[in-house]
């Protein structure tokens, strides 16, 4: 028995319970409890990657019941690539200072600290939870846990949070439904389990209703293209920690259930061409959604608003690599989704520095910051760059790939718009450089201004060095990781 | 025709309710009545699950006197999972009514119309956040 | 509506009634076994239990049984009894949750089932309880200072 | 299941929903919603749901009915419900694709009262037949709950202390924060002619 698959989460469990505690005591100590909790599981969930890597996945039987009977956890290379990815954030978020990171004077009675736990525990849950209904529940924690840190975010982010709240309600009872239509007609509720007697009922419309259902409700916590509605308010009105944790990992895990559910449980006898178009409308809703993204981003004057638009445009990536479902499509859709977590938490943690020192969010009076706070902004410059795609950076990469999987299946189309959108994003990141690092400043508060904590710099440049590590690697990444995972998928 | 009905009659409350929670979370302008809608339809999806869980001659699954034999007794995996989701759908409505309160102490007022034009004429960039105001 | 209520007929019967409410939400509980029941039902029984003096009762009394500060410290420890009770068998060589692994020669695997569910239904109705107190509190407008 | 009081039960929830959606008056959507959670809740027992049944009534019934009241004894209780300007076509196209995917779905949904069922067949089987055995537990429900799947129950346990984290999270009182918490208002008489 390895107990690898499940430490991380007993981890982050019991570290939000003992934040829970400390905090009544002192009001810093929750925010070591949670440094402490997620640095140990982004330890077990390094050691729990090494391992799978090397004798393949683990599954561990919850309660000693054998799966079917059970609930079982898998860690598959999949599932702890993705524990990497959602512990390191959630280790940097820990450390961010609690003042910007939350928006929030630390208190002893305001838990902040064990909901970022329990948050970072429902996405861990997700990630290695084996079992359709025991996934249900941990997107459950993480969307309660999410509508209490949005509402951090001052009378606006209360008002998007209870947006969030019904829409992401209302996604996770379609899921149920979809759950409950599989589970009456398999009598199973184990992913495995299913997945073998899925493809011997092909064309039975219960499952295809299901599918749909799962589909919607998962795209609706994914926030994919016409089911994005709630995401630019809920993550340009939350503080900046959460709202780099939402962009960074969060709407991942929609992604990550979506590419398991889609892959391994139903497989190609539905999604294919026989059964429901799914794969083509993701493909296709990932194409809007990029292009929506991408142009509405470049209308934004308010640094947040313009990330959280551009989190709509690269969640379509993903969505088209997981609708064209190819070797290299995959590669390109698992790669994007840890870049974009470093690139797009670095920039909403630079926006957090930025205003720790100023309390500027429109773009047009960052004028001569890159001056003045010079370590925060050359981390921003990076991570700008790497979303552009320029190549030794790891944004490139994932483009590169998906660009590669659409040429080789002739689909010109997907390869135009990812073409066209990173000339968009150049165009509005080029505009901010100009403004930021060029002009010299106009506003007393930008001349005056200090460099930032150490704590900012710190966090914000261990995410430049893994981007920068993670497209100089990149090969190896892609054959010892990303690669296996996706010949996993398409199995 | 009839025997469908028959069979399915539960079934197809169960859509009547949970279509009723799904226009009123989608349409109704009042927050609080969005929140109702809300429970309504989850309360209907609780009740999707329990009437596929019966079974004729089932009884209660609490083992008796007669045995184990599962063909005795309704199935107890969707009670399980209904109980699970009760749970998680009343926590949802405590946040969500938190979430309210905030509300009405910053606007005054439930209407999502009026709370949508107060934060568009809040907005120093004259850029609407809320276009329409929908949903 | 909240706090002293102005006839001293509802204040009387609920003071007398609400320790018994407490008391059916942790038959509740424990009966689970055998009938329908457990945590969560007997939770928000005990949890009405103390719900009731604060919406009858002057606050001066109805916080003084019960203070605000109580609600998460019972919400953590309730998880703190459920979470050890699942570590536990993971140093006997089963895995988390598994109860079965405890067995030795005082009780079998089925034995140390049956009380591992009882044990787990206690830490699932303190958190339950303690949850639902919070949540109540909060929407009252009295946080825990 | 007699189902002429079955079929009184599914009416009375409707009607209870469609009257708690359009009462002007708060208080009285509440108290249709708790009747509309009651009926649930024995609709529940008679479906052999005992458990079920019983955490309905106290946590769909009671609580929820209770924290509402209390949201609205924190806020106002007339609704500000407008009539639509207009009907927004895409609501009901939203709701007419939902009833279709439901409907579609229903057409090969096997017929579960059957002894034969897949859900029959399936895992219920090993826990009604063994959950005396390995457990000592006759309530399946409570075995299933705390034993066969307790990490649900371990999850839904945290669900729940998140949700009263999140509320405290929401509503506690923050340094400049000019609303002042804890304002409950007296109730007052709902308006002549209201609902």
């Amino acid at each position: 028995m390895n107990h690898l698959a499940i430490l991380p989460l007993l981890f982050l469990l019991s570290g939000a319970i003992l934040a829970v505690l400390a905090g009544t005591l002192n009001k810093n100590a929750p925010q070591v409890v949670a440094i402490t909790a997620t640095a140990s599981a982004l330890i077990a969930s390094m050691l729990g990657l090494r391992t799978v890597t090397q004798n393949g996945p683990i599954s561990y039987e919850l309660g000693g019941w054998p799966p079917p009977i059970g609930i079982e956890y898998t860690l598959d290379t999949l599932s702890a690539f993705m524990l990497v990815i959602v512990t390191f954030i959630g280790m940097l978020i820990a450390i961010y200072p609690a003042r910007i990171a939350f928006d929030h004077v630390v208190r002893r009675n305001v838990p902040v600290y064990p909901l970022t736990l329990l948050l970072l525990a429902g996405l861990t849950g997700v990630m290695s939870s084996g079992d359709l209904f025991h996934l249900f529940v941990f997107l459950e924690i993480f969307a309660i846990a999410t509508y209490g840190l949005v509402a951090l975010g001052g009378d606006r982010g209360v008002f998007a949070s209870f947006r969030y709240l019904l829409f992401g309600t209302i996604g996770s009872g379609l899921y149920l439904l979809g759950v409950g239509f599989l589970y009456f007609s398999t009598g199973t509720l184990n992913m495995a389990d299913m997945a073998q007697i899925l493809p011997e009922m092909a064309g039975s419309t219960t499952i295809l209703g299901a599918l749909g259902l799962i589909t919607t409700g998962l795209g609706l916590k994914m926030a994919l293209f016409p089911l994005h509605i709630w995401l630019p308010d809920a993550h340009s009105f939350s503080p900046p920690g959460v709202a780099a944790l939402l962009a960074a990992v969060q709407v991942k895990a929609g992604a990550y259930a979506l590419l398991r559910i889609l892959f391994d449980v139903f497989g190609p006898a539905y999604t294919g061409s026989a059964g429901l178009p799914v794969a083509q409308l993701l493909a296709w809703f990932g194409m809007a959604g990029i292009v929506y993204g991408s142009v509405l981003a470049t209308r934004q004057s308010d640094v947040k608003r313009l990330l959280a638009y551009s989190t709509v445009a690269q969640l379509g990536y993903i969505g088209v690599g997981i609708g064209m479902g190819s070797r290299l499509a995959l590669i390109g859709a698992v790669l994007h989704v840890l870049n974009h977590a470093l690139m797009k938490s670095a920039l909403f943690l630079v926006a957090g520095g930025i205003i720790q020192r100023t309390g500027l969010k429109e773009i047009a009076r960052f004028a001569g910051l890159g001056k003045r706070m010079v370590p925060t902004m050359s981390g921003f410059a990076i991570a700008a760059l790497s979303m552009v795609g320029i190549p030794p950076l790891a944004g490139f990469w994932s483009k590169f790939y998906l660009i590669w999987a659409a040429v080789d299946e002739n689909n010109w189309a997907v390869a135009l718009v990812i073409v066209s959108s990173s000339m968009i994003t150049l165009v509005y990141f080029l505009r901010m450089f100009e403004t930021i690092f060029v002009r010299d400043a106009s506003e007393a508060i930008v001349a005056n201004a200090k460099i930032a904590s150490p704590t900012v710099i710190g966090t914000v440049w261990a995410l430049c060095t893994a981007i920068i590590v993670v497209g100089i690697a990149n090969v190896a990444i892609v054959r010892n990781f990303v690669g296996p995972i996706a010949d996993s998928l398409i199995g | 025709m009839i025997d469908l009905f028959l069979d399915r009659y539960i079934y197809l409350f169960v859509l009547t309710l949970l279509a009723i929670g799904l226009y009123a979370v989608l349409a109704k302008t009042d927050l609080m009545k969005k929140l109702i809608g809300l429970t309504i339809f989850s309360t209907a999806t609780f009740l999707f699950f329990i009437e596929g869980s019966l079974k004729e001659d089932g009884t209660v699954p609490i083992i008796d006197s007669r045995g184990s034999d599962p063909t005795l007794y309704v199935d107890p995996v969707p009670h399980l999972l209904i109980l699970t989701a009760i749970v998680v759908g009343v926590g949802i409505l405590g946040v969500g009514l938190a979430l309210l309160v905030r509300i009405y102490r910053a606007h005054g007022t439930f209407d999502e119309g009026i709370i949508v034009s107060h934060m568009n004429d809040e907005d120093p960039h004259g850029v609407p956040h809320y276009p329409g105001g929908h949903p | 509506m909240i706090g002293a209520y102005p006839s001293v007929v509802v204040r009387v019967t609920a003071a007398i009634v609400a320790p018994f409410i407490f008391l059916f939400g942790m038959y509740i509980i424990i009966h689970g076994h055998y009938g329908p029941g457990g945590g969560f039902a007997g939770g928000v029984f005990a949890a009405v239990g103390v719900v009731l003096p604060r919406l009858t009762l002057d606050d001066t009394v109805s916080y003084k049984i019960f203070p605000a500060a109580v609600g998460p410290i019972a919400g953590a420890c309730g998880l703190i009894i459920f979470l050890a009770t699942g570590i536990a068998p993971m140093f006997f060589g089963g895995s988390f949750l598994d109860y079965g692994a405890l067995e030795n020669a005082f009780m079998d695997a089925a034995r140390a089932r049956y009380l591992g569910i009882l044990v787990v239904e206690i830490g699932v109705g303190v958190t339950v309880f303690g949850a639902m107190v919070m949540i109540f509190d909060m929407l009252a407008g009295k946080e825990p200072a | 299941m007699i189902i002429a009081i079955d079929l009184l039960f599914l009416v009375l929830l409707i009607a209870t929903a469609l009257l708690a959606l359009h009462a002007k008056d708060l208080i009285t959507a509440v108290a249709l919603l708790t009747v509309y959670s009651l009926i649930t809740s024995l609709l529940f027992a008679g479906l052999l749901a005992v458990d079920v049944a019983l955490v309905e009534a106290a946590l769909g019934a009671g609580l929820t009915g209770l924290l509402f009241i209390l949201a609205i004894l924190a806020t106002t209780r007339h609704s500000s419900e407008r009539a639509p300007r207009r009907t927004r076509i895409s609501v009901i196209a939203i709701v007419g694709s939902f009833l279709g995917v439901m409907l579609f779905a229903s057409i090969d949904l096997p017929d579960r009262g059957a002894t034969d069922s897949p859900a029959r067949r399936g895992i219920a089987t090993y826990f009604l037949a063994n959950s005396l055995d390995d457990t000592n537990t006759p309530n399946v429900v409570t075995s299933l709950l705390a034993d066969y799947r307790s990490a649900d129950t371990l999850g839904e346990t945290f669900v729940i202390l998140t949700a009263a984290l999140s509320a405290t999270v929401v509503l506690a009182r923050r340094l400049g924060d000019d609303h002042p918490t804890g304002t409950i208002a007296p109730i007052t008489p709902a308006k002549e002619g209201d609902a």
